[in-house]
């Protein structure tokens, strides 16, 4: 159907002239992507203010006051050591957010850069397909791999700490990118501007860094927000078996851990609330992911502004 | 387009078979199809289009791409490509105004009374479902047969539009089948509920030569066998000069010219007729050309000039200030063009 | 189907390299947590004759690779080793074990697939309406929600407060006795036996982790369906079977056909991972399943448990695959032939 | 007419609808009656107990866990025993009576169970014990001095637990054991041994059945090892129906028991990981004993008119190891500040809800001779500070404190105590260890500063001091080394006269006390939440159950 093709395709390159503009309206029609970020930033905002905001030291037990519930003194209420929630879930994100956005990173480096290497190389011969190939193989038994058992065994073997849950996240993560990478490189190798580079001299690291990475790096890039989302679910995950955080870190998922026990008598607001804070903000950050994904999917970005158009001419009418 | 203009266009039009009793098998008046920009003013794909067809007629409307043929032939099945809507106008089929129906109704009219064959068909059919599911739907769905029967008539229509081997084919899947056997397919679902008006829109375009023929003069025979009529729209200027009763060109949403078959092509009266003819008839290179995406008609041509006058040789200051109408040049024989080509 | 068995023989080719890899890093991972097995095995109170005297019995003493040869010999043998902790043959643990996730994470994907696939389609076919935007709405939320929070929160509201639910205490009430075993599924077992106070007990200790798996898995599988049906609607065929005039619900139903592989694929994949993705659920409800025993493996030192939870979870995977394969088989003519 | 051709229908559906209930009905009755432990015939004489855990292994020479230590005192008969008397504080429990009788036989309010009549000689170098006749095992093998003298023997061959048995009360060769007669044996001492009779009561020195025990065992296994781990061989008053592991064991009380038979026919232990588990079958009345609950679940059973809870003054104690070979707590004044900064009340309200009293001395407060009177560490930071900055650490250091994932309470009371160790400048890091490799952390002594909860089993001041701080004592996990105390310790055990060895132990536990090697935290108490009607319960220096006590109203 060529011809509705271009139609359309006129239309966009119209909409192209103010692309911040369109993004503007996109973010006003659609308050749920500025809502993502606005959820992500809160977390960031807290975790960075919490010493100025908490009324209470988040590792300080007061046992004097345990197991209250929520008041004018204690706003979310105390833990069954007296530690104050409120205190506590803000200062989480400090330790939640660092490891998933670490973690995450961290992966997405390692993996990216062993993708590039193995998709340029996947389609060779001799050692290097060779290790190539095999690298994709350790990467398929990698994710063969029940990954919660697996995050937990790296933990309790390299001894439990926020580096270690830090590599543990990363390792699990770093297939995914890997295979994101490779495809993306193996589709770009065949292009011509990287021959072009070859034949021109450029050695084969200096051809990935400057012609195949930058141009492989989009579908990587997109995946980032909903990964930091999994990661901070993965990281609570960990805790919440024991093999995450020390206690009394001030960290979600042990706090939800730590209140276990009470829900079942009745002492819901331990674990409620700091679940409430890490569900909002992985929240958060799968909405920033789903309005990256929208960004970087021109078809569907292009139904969005037409949709728009014919609601702001519908409201015309 | 000025509203007399208009008026003018279908009295004159008509009046090509002003013998015909009953209403024209098809009627489209001021038919305006608007697709929305997220910033600017809306895209005009079809503008204040006019068409008149009778039962037994086949019409070829030619067009290069971007001319909005597509955008008109799915638009006459209310039916417009996204994001596409139609702004205006009016779609008679033997009288029946189809704006006036509900969304219910025309579903049941599409493929029943009024249908459409698509170009590509290996990726229009379903590679789910084997052929003869995929006909037989239709007369399950239109005609409300039973299972068996529809088996039975879509055997028939297999044999009809004869593809060698129908009992077996029946059970085939798509991607089992070669384009022109596809193509056989897509007529026979388009012609299975025997339909009073079929929209084909470049339905050949994709095949080679010899299968393009012999499937052009089966679509002929079916048409008129079923007392049907048919808009043939195609890229293939060619086609038309063997197959249509009455041929139109069509430039930016609007028809240029449009005259019974021979009067087209022995006595071309617009400028931009002529150029098509000139570059079908010579050499490959300039054939070539009329898909290049830069002669698209631009959609910032100011709204008072001629949509054609920036690639016409012979255009003049008044091409620039006016707008032509569509007029009647001899009986029958409409063009657009202030200053029309001397025969 | 000729070209299935080929098809089939190829997948197991890949596997069994696989299943060495994943035997492989999982000795050497847990081997390399600090603990020693003979001290925990012989508790606090052992002297340092008995500890070596163990030591040299359960072959501690040889080399790493010397270990991980023995182990697979005695594999091969169908020994899957000892656990220390429960001090039985792991793959009785396990045999007792796996059919309790499985049959937690198979309702619970069962109740996801009901929930997701419905209200996929159906956000997919009026993407512009409320549904649409409920259904937006939820794939997003439930992707977001911890499970063993949301596991938390609903033992609160359905068994503390309204005390419509039994406590979360594993599988079957303690009074009633369980059917005897035939799959393992206590729910299915009981209807065996026709026991239906057994039946009763084990469906009502099922209702809230099933709930629990199948509100949280329910968001992948409503966003593989909606994009994919939204994929399948905006596709040639399907317009093309719109210009045709057929109902819209035929149309519908076609793209959720056509959109049906990809669902499946999603849905085997949460299969496989809910085996050792459960546990925390598992652990909220003291479950007893084979992820909660894997888990307690890895934090004990138990390296048996761990090495044949990982086999038989990738054993059952494999089975997820070929059954996937054979459905995309079945439904998609272009597959295989 | 159409109502009349529907008659017949719904009848016979009707009909078709009661024949499945009745099916149902049948199998319900076929579910009742099937022979299960949970369905015997008289549910009053069957005893259902929710517990933490079955037992892991049966063997008391290789397990000590908890379910383990509940079934030994069912499954087996000991030599001696204490006499039983009311508990003071507690209406309806009853407890041993393990203080010191001076007017008694070597000082000891015992009773004979195995062993009908003993004797030590004046020089307390032999003890000579004549046995019960006509005792059967559960095997039906007749009880003789044979199977105490292969009892001891194996604990010589096994070197298992019970090499420690062996050596507290220094016996040195199996041969010190001699059958004197069918049904007499004795013990003879290189040295007099306060101690002798008290571990003839000791749950870890069950007498065995030797005669199944070799003939099952053959050659490759003399000791009975393997059979032991999922079976018995012994004389007391149930036999073990079913174990399986992680889920139940069943005891059934045996019709040839030599004395009294007991009152539960049936005793069902159902293992429930989750305390708050066992608390909700308890209130669901769906077990008749849930053990080891958590103090605050103790409390929430309040004042319930069909449940009750004992609480009793038991033998355990929690304490922190300060490793003395780890510094700074090599230094007595950092010790004794860590000790300053302990809040045992925060502590014993908080976390025990009053259900602990503070660690006032290092044996328990149940224990003859133990003396609460040299203790002096109420909570107290200035004297704290001021202790780390004689011992040159007045800006405080770091340091890690580990505790057991699998005691609830720990947690909670590290939280506390790292608040409370911040405010004198020592900053803690919090090391959560899972319960299974958590006694190897400690045996391994590696850790700086780790929790132990533990309880000497023997009411004896100098098995209780041996076994903590004697450097000889391979349970010494704080790495305490005092040469005087040793002396102190050893001494008291060579000693029969109570009133000598009181003045040695309270001197001992002066020094301990000054010197601090433990961080004191509390006596937690023994508390069985029960249903109301149950009755019995009694109390055991080892915190055990022994099913055969309970009866129901």
């Amino acid at each position: 159907m060529p011809e509705a093709e271009a139609t359309t395709g006129a239309i966009a390159e119209t909409g192209r002239t103010s692309r911040l503009a369109t993004l503007l309206q996109v973010a006003r029609a659609r308050p749920r992507f500025a809502l993502g970020y606005v959820i992500v930033l809160a977390a960031v905002l807290a975790g960075a203010l919490a010493p100025l905001v908490a009324p209470y030291s988040p590792v300080e037990a007061n046992p004097a006051e345990f197991l209250q519930p929520p008041s004018a003194q204690h706003w979310l209420g105390t833990d069954a050591v007296g530690m104050d929630i409120f205190s506590r879930v803000i200062y989480a994100p400090r330790i939640d957010l660092a490891i998933a956005v670490a973690g995450t990173l961290l992966s997405a480096v390692v993996g990216c850069l062993i993708g590039a290497w193995v998709g340029y190389h996947s389609r060779g011969g001799g050692l290097r397909g060779w290790l190539a190939y095999l690298v994709m193989r350790a990467a398929d038994v990698m994710q063969a791999f029940p990954v919660f058992v697996f995050a937990i065994a790296l933990v309790a073997s390299l001894g439990q700490s926020v580096q270690t849950v830090v590599l543990a996240i990363a390792f699990v993560n770093i297939p995914i990118y890997l295979r994101l990478m490779r495809s993306q490189v193996m589709t770009i190798r065949e292009m011509r501007y990287v021959e072009a580079s070859l034949v021109a001299g450029l050695s084969d690291a200096r051809t990935i860094a400057r012609h195949v990475m930058p141009n492989a790096m989009g579908p990587a890039l997109a995946q980032l927000s909903v990964n930091v989302g999994w990661s901070i679910l993965l990281t609570a995950g960990l805790s919440f078996v024991g093999a995450g955080v020390r206690s009394p870190t001030p960290e979600w998922g042990s706090m939800i851990a730590s209140g276990f026990q009470n829900v079942v008598t009745g002492e819901w607001w331990p674990s409620v609330f700091p679940g409430l804070a890490l569900a909002v903000t992985v929240f958060g950050f799968s909405l920033i992911g789903s309005s990256v994904e929208l960004f970087a999917d021109p078809v569907k970005m292009r139904r969005l502004t037409r949709d728009l158009a014919a609601r702001r001419r519908e409201r015309a009418a | 387009m000025l509203n007399s203009a208009a008026t003018d266009v279908s009295a004159a039009n008509g009046g090509t078979e002003a013998t015909a009793a009953g209403p024209p098998m098809l009627a489209v008046r001021g038919l305006t199809v608007e697709f929305a920009a997220m910033a600017g003013a809306a895209v005009t794909a079809v503008r204040d289009f006019d068409l008149t067809i009778q039962p037994g007629e086949i019409f070829g409307l030619v067009g290069e791409s971007g001319a909005g043929k597509t955008t008109l032939a799915r638009a006459l099945l209310r039916l417009p490509p996204e994001p596409g809507r139609i702004a205006a106008g009016e779609i008679r089929l033997a009288g029946r105004n189809l704006m006036e129906l509900n969304e219910t109704e025309m579903q049941r009219l599409r493929g029943r009374d009024l249908s459409m064959i698509v170009p590509n068909p290996r990726a229009e059919l379903n590679p789910l479902l084997t052929v003869g599911e995929q006909i037989a739907t239709m007369t399950r769905v239109h005609l409300r047969v039973p299972s068996r029967e529809a088996r039975r008539m879509a055997l028939d229509m297999l044999r009809a539009v004869q593809i060698p081997d129908p009992e077996r084919r029946m059970g085939a899947f798509p991607h089992e089948m070669s384009g022109g056997m596809a193509q056989r397919i897509v007529i026979a679902i388009a012609l299975i509920c025997s339909p009073k008006f079929i929209v084909s829109d470049d339905a050949t375009s994709g095949l080679d030569v010899t299968v393009q023929a012999q499937i052009l003069e089966l679509l002929r025979r079916l048409v008129l066998d079923r007392g049907s009529a048919m808009l043939f729209i195609t890229r293939d200027i060619g086609i038309t000069a063997h197959f249509c009763d009455r041929v139109a060109v069509m430039y930016d949403g609007e028809v240029m010219e449009l005259a019974a078959r021979e009067d087209f092509f022995f006595r071309p009266r617009h400028p931009y007729t002529v150029m098509l003819m000139a570059a079908f008839s010579h050499n490959q290179r300039l054939r070539r050309m009329w898909s290049r995406p830069e002669a698209l008609p631009g959609a910032a041509e100011p709204a008072g000039a001629c949509r054609y006058v920036a690639r016409c040789p012979l255009a003049q200051d008044r091409c620039r200030a006016e707008h032509p109408a569509l007029r009647e040049l001899a009986l029958g024989h409409f063009a657009r063009c202030h200053f029309p080509v001397r025969p | 189907m000729r070209g299935l068995l080929p098809f089939l023989g190829q997948r197991m080719l890949f596997i069994l390299p696989q299943l060495f890899g994943i035997l492989l890093v999982s000795f050497f991972l847990i081997k390399s947590i600090p603990g020693d097995p003979a001290v925990l095995m012989l508790g606090p109170t052992a002297t340092g004759d008995a500890v070596a005297a163990l030591r040299t019995k359960l072959g501690l003493d040889h080399a790493l690779p010397m270990q991980f040869w023995y182990f697979l010999v005695d594999l091969v043998h169908g020994d899957l080793g000892t656990s220390w902790q429960t001090t039985r043959p792991v793959l009785e643990d396990l045999l007792q074990r796996f059919p309790a996730t499985l049959e937690l994470v198979t309702f619970g994907l069962l109740l996801a697939i009901l929930v997701g696939v419905p209200f996929g389609v159906a956000s997919a076919s009026h993407e512009r309406g409320w549904l649409g935007r409920i259904a937006n709405a939820y794939g997003l939320t439930a992707g977001a929600l911890p499970d063993f929070w949301l596991a938390l929160v609903l033992i609160f509201v359905f068994y503390t407060i309204l005390q419509v639910v039994p406590a979360p205490l594993g599988r079957i009430d303690f009074a009633v006795l369980p059917p005897p075993t035939v799959t393992g599924f206590l729910t299915v077992d009981s209807l065996l036996a026709g026991d239906w106070a057994a039946f009763a007990s084990a469906a009502s200790h099922l209702c809230l982790p099933v709930l629990t798996l199948g509100l949280v898995n329910a968001g992948p599988i409503l966003k593989m369906t909606q994009s994919t049906v939204e994929r399948m609607l905006h596709s040639d065929y399907s317009r093309y079977e719109v210009l045709s005039g057929l109902p819209r619900g035929m149309v519908v139903r076609h793209a959720l056909r056509n959109a049906l592989p990809s669902i499946i694929t999603i849905i085997s994949v949460l299969y496989g991972y809910l085996l050792g993705g459960a546990v925390l659920v598992e652990i909220v409800f003291s479950w007893g399943g084979a992820g909660q025993y894997a888990v307690q493996g890895v934090l004990n030192s138990d390296i048996y448990p761990v090495l044949g939870f990982v086999l038989l979870s990738a054993i059952f995977s494999l089975f997820v695959y070929l059954a996937v394969d054979i459905l995309y088989f079945a439904i998609d003519p272009r597959i295989g032939r | 007419m159409s109502q009349h051709q529907a008659g017949p229908l719904h009848a016979s559906r009707r009909n078709i609808l009661q024949g499945a209930a009745a099916l149902g009905a049948a199998a319900g009755i076929g579910i009742a009656s099937r022979p299960g432990p949970a369905h015997a015939q008289d549910a009053a004489r069957t005893l259902v107990i929710a517990s933490p855990a079955t037992p892991q292994g049966l063997d008391i020479e290789f397990d000590v866990s908890l379910g383990s230590i509940d079934a030994l005192g069912a499954l087996y008969d000991y030599m001696l025993a204490y006499e039983k008397m009311p508990d003071p504080k507690a209406p309806g429990v009853m407890r041993e009576d393990i203080g010191v009788h001076g007017d008694r036989p070597n000082g000891l309010a015992l009773r004979g169970r195995l062993a009908e009549k003993w004797d030590i000689s004046p020089d307390g170098l032999k003890a000579t014990f004549v046995l019960r006749q006509g005792v059967k095992s559960n095997w039906g093998n007749t009880f003789s001095a044979r199977d105490v003298k292969w009892t001891w023997d194996r604990k010589f061959n096994l070197k298992g637990q019970g090499i420690f048995q062996t050596a507290v009360l220094g016996l040195k060769t199996p041969d010190q054991i001699k059958v004197e007669a069918d049904h007499v044996i004795s013990f003879s001492l290189e040295k007099p041994n306060p101690l002798l009779l008290k571990q003839q009561c000791n749950l870890a020195n069950p007498i065995y059945d030797s005669t199944k025990l070799t003939q099952v065992g053959g050659a490759d296994d003399p000791w009975g090892v393997q059979f032991l781990k999922n079976d018995s061989a012994g004389f007391g008053p149930y036999k073990l129906q079913q174990i399986v592991r992680g889920q139940q064991a069943v005891f059934q009380a045996r019709e040839d028991y030599w004395d009294e038979k007991p009152f539960m026919r049936t005793v069902v232990m159902r293992e429930v990981p989750s305390s708050a588990s066992r608390l909700s079958l308890l209130q669901g009345g769906a077990v008749d004993i849930a053990q080891f609950l958590q103090p605050r679940e103790y409390m929430s059973i309040g004042t319930s008119r069909t449940l009750a809870v004992d609480t009793v003054n038991a033998s355990s104690m929690i304490w922190l190891e300060l490793n003395a070979k780890i510094k700074p707590f090599d230094n007595v004044d950092v010790r004794r500040a860590i000790n300053y900064a302990i809040p045992h009340d925060d502590i014993v309200k908080t976390v025990y809800y009053g259900l602990a009293d503070k660690l006032t001395a290092p044996v328990p407060y149940i224990y003859p001779m133990a003396d609460p009177q040299y203790f002096s560490y109420d909570l107290n930071l200035d004297k704290a500070k001021q202790l780390l900055a004689t011992a040159g650490l007045a800006d405080g250091f770091s340091s890690t404190i580990s505790y057991n994932a699998g005691d609830p309470v720990q947690e909670p009371i590290a939280l506390i105590l790292q608040t409370s160790l911040r405010r004198i400048g020592v900053n803690v890091q919090l090391e959560k260890l899972p319960a299974g490799v958590f006694y190897e952390n400690v045996t391994k002594r590696e850790k700086p500063i780790i929790f132990y909860l533990d309880s000497p089993w023997t009411p004896d001041p100098g098995y209780a001091t041996f076994l903590y701080f004697d450097d000889k004592s391979y349970v010494d996990y704080s790495n305490y080394s005092n040469p005087k105390v040793n002396e102190l310790i050893e001494g008291g055990l060579q000693t029969l006269d109570d009133n000598e060895r009181k003045a040695t132990y309270g001197q001992v536990q002066k020094i301990l006390m000054d010197e601090a090697p433990w961080g004191f935290i509390a006596y937690p108490k023994y508390a069985l939440a029960r249903k109301a009607k149950l009755s019995g319960f009694t109390y055991y220096t080892s915190n055990n159950l022994r099913f055969q006590d309970f009866a129901r109203s």
